[in-house]
């Protein structure tokens, strides 16, 4: 086996050493009937002329992957610099792991601080961690931390959260003696409704929005956040649209307590739903009770300054089952690839790339709401995304658009809701030509009327 | 030779690179996008102001390409890593992660596929889905395999939220509201405990034996209150040692209507020798990130499938990823299901590597890579014996524990060998734990590396260890090879500076 | 400390990688192959013995695939390279080389294209070649150009016999046997000189005046004979001046019959700026691996274009590529031509990176490039004057040489300032080269580098001229801070080592 | 632009500390009348987005990239490992220069001296080089060599020499007066001919062939070189498919003095025909006649080994026009390709490959041998390339395999030789599986009778 670096001879020769004689000694320790007499079934071992063919194969068989898309929804496409996937191939960085020792993990040590700075500026708050999984797990973190903060068990949450992303708080917090209440959104605007926010009181830990939410539209953060702590309650904003920090106000100058956001848009493969990288961030009154891990500035003895990984006793592996959470093993090397891309596009190209965003779904929205029996499903301010109600079956006309047009023109939203059959969610990057939109317009109108008629 | 010394850290380029920010030169820039194709919308028309940022995102940095490129390339330098030598970090089987996987997981077709793609445009990353479930279900002998979280901890918690969904399921929520205990060794990984609280199960702590094994009369005693949920095992254990009794265990866990937890960490011990699923285990989690190569990336991405037992099936998080015929499909209606614990499927350009690792192995593969990393531990710690004392006297299997108890008379500690082992171009072992050894030092070297260099670390070691005797000083100041010394991690932690800020605002702060 | 340094150096895996062959172990293995999937033939039908190899090629390594990686990770380690910073070699052009480039050269439909493809087949790679030419052109100011050559002295060698194949066709054989001299200037490269002797000239050497510029009265003189066929020159010159007397230069070589080949490998300084066609010279060679930022690999692949003039393009190695409307072609059909210089087409791989860079940059961006590459010699130039002598006080181009004149009074000479300059992070400049400046230290920092740095540097060289009049021994033995010291390279050649053998067939030796 | 580090700004204030206002003044060494008044008429700066899409349209247009192959002639695609190309991608390699300054690039200086050490071991010789341009050049300096080390003026090449690299040959030796007297083939055996070695004399400096020979043919070289010998003249051995070294007698073996090679089929993509890299080995007592590079080891004051540039007295840059050659710049990163290439496969692994070559080939040749009016053009012993015969216009026959069965058969040998219309040059690697080959054979027969009625 050629990852295996000692040959047969030599392996022989060690067990000798070690008094043994053969391999099977090795495993004397494990009772006999528990030892398998059988090879496992697994296919025979493989070149990589046969492997690499083989992954082709199966490439060849992911069609969307190869088409002009409009999907979003939670992964975007952007384009992402060269030397961001060649830097994170450098062995110094992705074979090594947890920066247990500083004297020599200094590299990932420094790029984790830049990247807790970059997630501050960027959030506009005070103090962010090493990152979390991904979007969806650290809004339920962000939900548990809130109730830990302020010791109080109901969290209101809007229904114009990412459908995959409300299922996985439930499910982190169904055995956590927490009560989550949702918050209908305004038919109309496409935002969380004000009038639903009668529920919050002075038993909620916390009030719960994205934004721009899933449907699009962007939240009045601002009016939201007086709202939660009028009732001494905290908001916590989550953004899947990364790149909406390039145009919209941050979170943080709106009032915001807590902030998670999925960071696959900065320069992260699509790559079938992950690996992604949360974002977590909050105000520094709340560091000690922030999730994961954090890296802090430090001096040696001669006064250098070096970077650690602090406040440890937050951690499971100190802290045990009081632990702020079990996270261990995070996004590291993603987090990286995001370091690098926020730092190659810097200030100028992150804004640039949020008004490319915004600017071609404008033209996309415009041009799609003028198609005879297209409109847009919600009026609320948008960044690059938005809902088109069909004249006809959303998911009918995807299909046929995909097969005849090799189009992906979005996700219809039956996917999540049974009840919006027409509906569907398009999504708009830099990476969008014109003529990509041009064929989708088109597309959609020639479609539509074939399947009407 | 002090000066240059003192010339070469205070000034060289390398070993200096300031942090981005400080690099940051107005006016310098990174990138280049194509020109906006489509009319312009007015500013305002295209969002209200008080939507809009104003701080244009200031502080960020300004840098060229060249500039981010000798950043990374600098500092990348001051770490050590996989492809630079043995990295014997116990219990985190730091092997070598191929070059193989890395260029599966960057095939366009895959990696550029969006987690939304109909059923239809996805086939291919189904399958590699799906037949990387079956592998994983013949390697650990469990039917029901699920790759949706992230890494170990979020495997644990979904492991564990079977238990109590199951026994839920089975005595219905009232009368289970009595089995609330979850049973963890005190030998068990940090994340064992963290992950049974979130899942609203109290823990009790096993004792471990003088063998270094489960107490099993601790065991019976514990089992015997009624309250049991399930155990949580880590096998073989933290300390190396495979729990013979695990048969026995499972029998008594049962036997009190709990379930048992296999935390598979270690399974780098046990592929194609022997499996969970066999020796009664009900559930349990594997790292993708260890056993199965995908890279460390200096602290993830990982992958943590839980796989578990036909009974448990139904409560695994949805979508399950099923086959009908050829074709691939995902499957949302499992009314049992504990949930999604991660929006999507999981990290799948882990699973594009693990599944490239298992093919480039094949079973036999497999099985030789298994023994090969038990007898790399096994060499060590025949190697180390005349210096280092062990805590346990058994046979240890894909790493091995030893204690600092002869070098702390000297006054040399677990922590001063680690450092000191960095002088002679070894990354350390894991230190401080388990926590039940005292200043454990546990070597997990895997198969990844050749005799010669398993013999130049255990010189190194024993090296050290006459250090400690004859000029402890040396090993107590350690490391003296590195860029930075020691660094004040109390004083880190007393008043701590988490990000980069503006001289004025550091200054104001 | 010492101790330590002595661990550190005799036993550091990563800083005392073996040779592999030391490392090799009968029976690893680091490959695999599919299984051979035809009727295999009896090895004597095959192949005759005789014909057979009989040692089993015993001696290559045996080692594993994590061997390789290792060894070469860890070697790599020993190299300063571009990406950690200033690489100033005077006349080298070291600037950045982007990833943007690499990833093109690895397209598959460009990457996996054989040589011998039909046209009709590679229609894109000779789309690439034929659009890169016209750009050389446009940036030359010359109609002709041959991408064959290999590199510079490749380029030099077939510019060199154009003129030869220009002037028999013009004089014919015969006649033209009179003229066989080339003019180089004692300032030139050495593969000039040889060049032309490969081409069959023989060498006559040009005396640089004073201010470091070409001796006009020498040159006309040495026309005066009639045996000249031409002139090579370095534009900027080897000193990192302009010949600024240039057209004049070219009138006197024309008049004479002769014609004038530059040597472009000095192009950062001119490229958008002017062009060598406009100044009347007739042939010229790039380095792309210079100007056009294609990697240097330490030593290499480079390429060497030949630009010409219109009178001298039907001389240019066959084949030509061509373009036909919207069809490429190869045209072989050139009765004139000096023939091949080399197999297929050149080194298309850094033709694809080239064509990427002038892409990147457009028009602007490359005179930006030149202006960056001048303002930071500049700019080093006026940093550097208090300390150091220049040979002459003329504002440098994009590269600037001093002496070591007034560091050599107290002993110290260029190779010590190159050495301690190591110490300080840095890269040496070219050191000794020209040969007409005494302990020439040539300096060319490229537009690849920013401010910060260049003061670094400049701090560095000016620390360096004071240690060498307070503590000389200090540079006398640097580099200090490296694996090892100075190398007897007066005793490698006295009895040179040139390959690795087995330590009895080496003892036997 | 983002390769230049400094801003305008910055660029402006360093004009001003050197004296200087505007850019144009960094150029007023530059007679006026020469400098640019106008932009250069180039197309204006791409993004990477733009770019990358230019670059796959032109690659989409090399059609033969995507097909089953069977040219050879020089270039030849065998498997390359992924770890060859990662390794090569380390900027400590890939961005460093030409290992000048010994302490600072021992990195590059250990590998060059195993690529030394891997050549001699091949060829069978005693000293190699650091690399030449390719096969071809290579072939042209040892006809030089050979005429130094003998001083003697004429060289005895044979017809069975790859034609581009006699073309070569013949451009550098045009004046250095060498007489070169070409060597007529075989046309039975396709092997040089044995009575036209009358023309080797005492005058001549070398006898040149090629083995496996352009036609797939392999010489007897041990009774080439004899004859060689016996005039005293020394033989030059060329080999292009370097993978042969695994299964043939090595050259050194059969009594060459100089074996030159070129070495792109250790694991280097075709690209079009380069870069690639030339090999170059003779014997001990002509090392000092050896043009190019070589690496030597050295010791420093505390006795560590090193390595060093050495015998650089050999070479231009100290020599001028008395250099054993003009070459400077070689192919150094191609040569570490190679390197890693041949240390990761190892003995077995090159022998392997090559038997795996001869088998497929032997098998494809008996298959095609078989049909109908095909024959094999030579008998004599061939490794992984041979000449077939075929019934109709070489030329016409593969151009239909191409456009209809999307095979690439081979090359045409009209493209050398007018006086061969039918015959036609087929390689076979371990990278064509056999169903390749039998999609080739079946082709061939197909389309032959097609063409012929
Ligand atoms: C024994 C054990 N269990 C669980 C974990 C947690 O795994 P992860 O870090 O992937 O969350 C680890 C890894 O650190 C471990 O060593
Ligand atoms: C002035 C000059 N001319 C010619 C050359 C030769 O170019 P190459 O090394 O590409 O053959 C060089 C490069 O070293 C050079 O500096």
């Amino acid at each position: 086996m050629r990852y295996i670096p000692n040959s047969p001879d030599e392996r022989a020769e060690m067990l000798r050493s070690v008094g043994l004689e053969a391999a099977e000694e090795l495993f004397s320790s494990i009772p006999a009937d528990l030892r398998l007499r059988a090879p496992l079934k697994l296919p025979e071992a493989l070149s990589e002329i046969e492997l690499l063919a083989g992954f082709e194969e199966t490439a060849a068989r992911n069609r969307a992957a190869r088409r002009p898309s409009f999907l979003g929804a939670g992964a975007y496409s952007h384009y992402s610099p060269s030397i961001v996937d060649h830097l994170i191939q450098r062995s110094e960085f992705f074979t090594a792991y947890t920066p247990y020792q500083p004297e020599i993990s200094q590299g990932t040590l420094q790029a984790i601080f830049e990247f807790q700075t970059l997630v501050c500026q960027l959030t506009g708050m005070d103090v962010a961690n090493a990152s979390m999984y991904d979007g969806s797990t650290a809004l339920a973190e962000a939900v548990l931390m809130a109730e830990r903060v302020t010791r109080r068990s109901k969290v209101v949450i809007s229904n114009s959260v990412h459908p995959e992303y409300l299922e996985v708080v439930n499910t982190y917090v169904q055995h956590a003696g927490i009560e989550l209440v949702r918050l209908d959104f305004d038919q109309a605007t496409g935002q969380t409704a004000p009038d639903s926010l009668s529920s919050l009181d002075d038993k909620t830990a916390a009030l719960v929005i994205q934004s721009p939410n899933f449907f699009g539209s962007i939240e009045d953060v601002q009016a939201l956040a007086e709202r939660a702590h009028s009732v001494g309650a905290l908001l916590v904003v989550t953004v899947t649209e990364a790149i909406s920090f390039g145009l919209l106000r941050a979170p943080g100058a709106c009032g915001a307590d807590i902030v998670v956001a999925e960071g696959q848009s900065f320069g992260v493969p699509l790559s079938f739903g992950g690996p992604y990288v949360g974002l977590f961030a909050t105000r520094d009154k709340y560091a000690r009770q922030l999730p994961g891990r954090l890296v802090g500035q430090a001096v040696d003895r001669e006064g250098r300054r070096g970077f650690v990984l602090t406040l440890a006793t937050r951690e499971q592996h100190i802290r045990r089952e009081k632990a702020t959470s079990n996270i261990c093993t995070n996004e590291g090397l993603i987090a990286l690839a995001a370091t690098i891309y926020l730092e190659t596009m810097g200030p100028r190209g992150v804004q640039e790339v949020a008004m490319q965003c915004a600017q071609k779904a404008a033209y996309a929205a415009r041009r799609i709401a003028s198609l005879a029996g297209f409109t847009l499903a919600f009026t609320a301010p948008r960044f690059n995304e938005f809902v088109v109600r069909a004249p006809v079956e959303a998911a009918a006309l995807l299909a046929r658009l995909a097969s005849e047009r090799n189009i992906t023109g979005g996700l219809a939203l039956s996917r999540y809701y049974s009840d919006r059959p027409n509906d569907f969610l398009v999504c708009v990057t830099e990476t969008n030509s014109r003529q990509e939109i041009d064929a989708l317009v088109e597309g959609l109108a020639a479609l539509a009327t074939s399947l009407a008629t | 030779m002090t000066s240059t010394n003192v010339t070469k850290v205070t000034t060289h380029p390398t070993q200096n690179e300031a942090l981005i920010f400080e690099r940051s030169q107005p006016g310098r820039v990174g990138y280049r996008l194509p020109a906006l194709d489509v009319e312009e919308t007015a500013l305002d028309e295209l969002l209200p102001e008080s939507f809009r940022r104003d701080d244009e995102l200031r502080g960020m940095p300004e840098v060229s390409e060249v500039d981010v490129v000798r950043h990374f390339t600098r500092i990348s330098t001051w770490n050590y890593s996989i492809d630079l030598g043995l990295y014997p970090l116990g219990s985190c089987t730091m092997k070598y992660n191929s070059r193989l996987n890395e260029r599966v997981a960057r095939i366009a077709g895959h990696a550029n596929l969006h987690p939304l793609a109909s059923e239809a445009d996805a086939q291919g990353a189904l399958q590699v889905i799906y037949e990387l479930q079956e592998h994983l279900s013949e390697i650990t002998g469990l039917a029901g395999v699920s790759l949706q979280p992230a890494a170990g901890a979020h495997g644990e918690m979904t492991g564990v939220m079977l238990i109590r969904a199951f026994i839920d399921a089975r005595d219905g929520e009232g009368a289970s509201a009595r089995r609330r205990v979850m049973l963890i060794p005190d030998s068990a990984h940090g994340t064992n405990p963290a992950s049974a609280h979130l899942s609203g199960f109290n823990v009790k702590t096993i004792r471990s034996t003088a063998e270094g094994l489960t107490d099993l009369d601790h065991l019976r005693e514990l089992c015997a209150h009624g309250d049991i949920a399930g155990l949580m095992l880590t096998n073989p254990n933290t300390v190396g040692l495979f729990e013979r009794n695990i048969s026995e265990i499972c029998r008594i866990v049962h036997e009190a209507g709990g379930l048992v937890y296999m935390d598979g960490a270690n399974m780098n011990a046990l592929v194609g020798v022997a499996r969970p699923g066999d020796m009664g285990v009900d559930v349990i989690h594997l790292n993708l990130h260890k056993t199965f190569s995908t890279p460390h990336g200096g602290g993830g991405p990982g992958s943590g499938p839980c796989c578990c037992t036909r009974e448990l099936e139904p409560f695994l998080p949805v979508p399950r990823i099923v086959r009908e015929g050829e074709t691939y499909k995902l499957d949302f209606n499992r009314p049992q299901s504990i949930g999604r614990v991660k929006a999507f499927f999981g990290n799948f350009g882990m699973m594009l590597r693990a599944l490239s690792y298992i093919q480039t192995h094949g079973s036999e593969g497999l099985r030789e890579a298994t023994e090969a990393a038990v007898l790399n531990a096994r060499y060590i710690a025949h190697g180390l014996a005349p210096d280092y004392d062990q805590p346990f006297d058994a046979p240890p299997m894909h790493e091995v524990v030893f204690t600092d108890k002869r070098q702390s008379r000297k006054g040399v500690h677990t922590l001063d060998i680690a450092k000191r082992l960095i002088d002679y171009g070894f990354h350390p072992m894991t230190i401080y734990f388990p926590l039940i050894v005292q200043g454990a030092m546990l070597i997990e070297p895997t198969e990844s590396v050749g005799r010669q260099e398993l013999d130049q670390f255990i010189s190194a070691m024993r090296s050290i260890a006459r250090e400690a005797l004859e000029q402890p000083e040396l090993v107590l100041n350690a490391p003296h090879s590195t860029r930075i010394g020691r660094l004040d991690e109390a004083a880190a932690a007393r008043k701590p500076v988490l990000r980069w800020k503006p001289r004025e605002a550091a200054s104001a702060a």
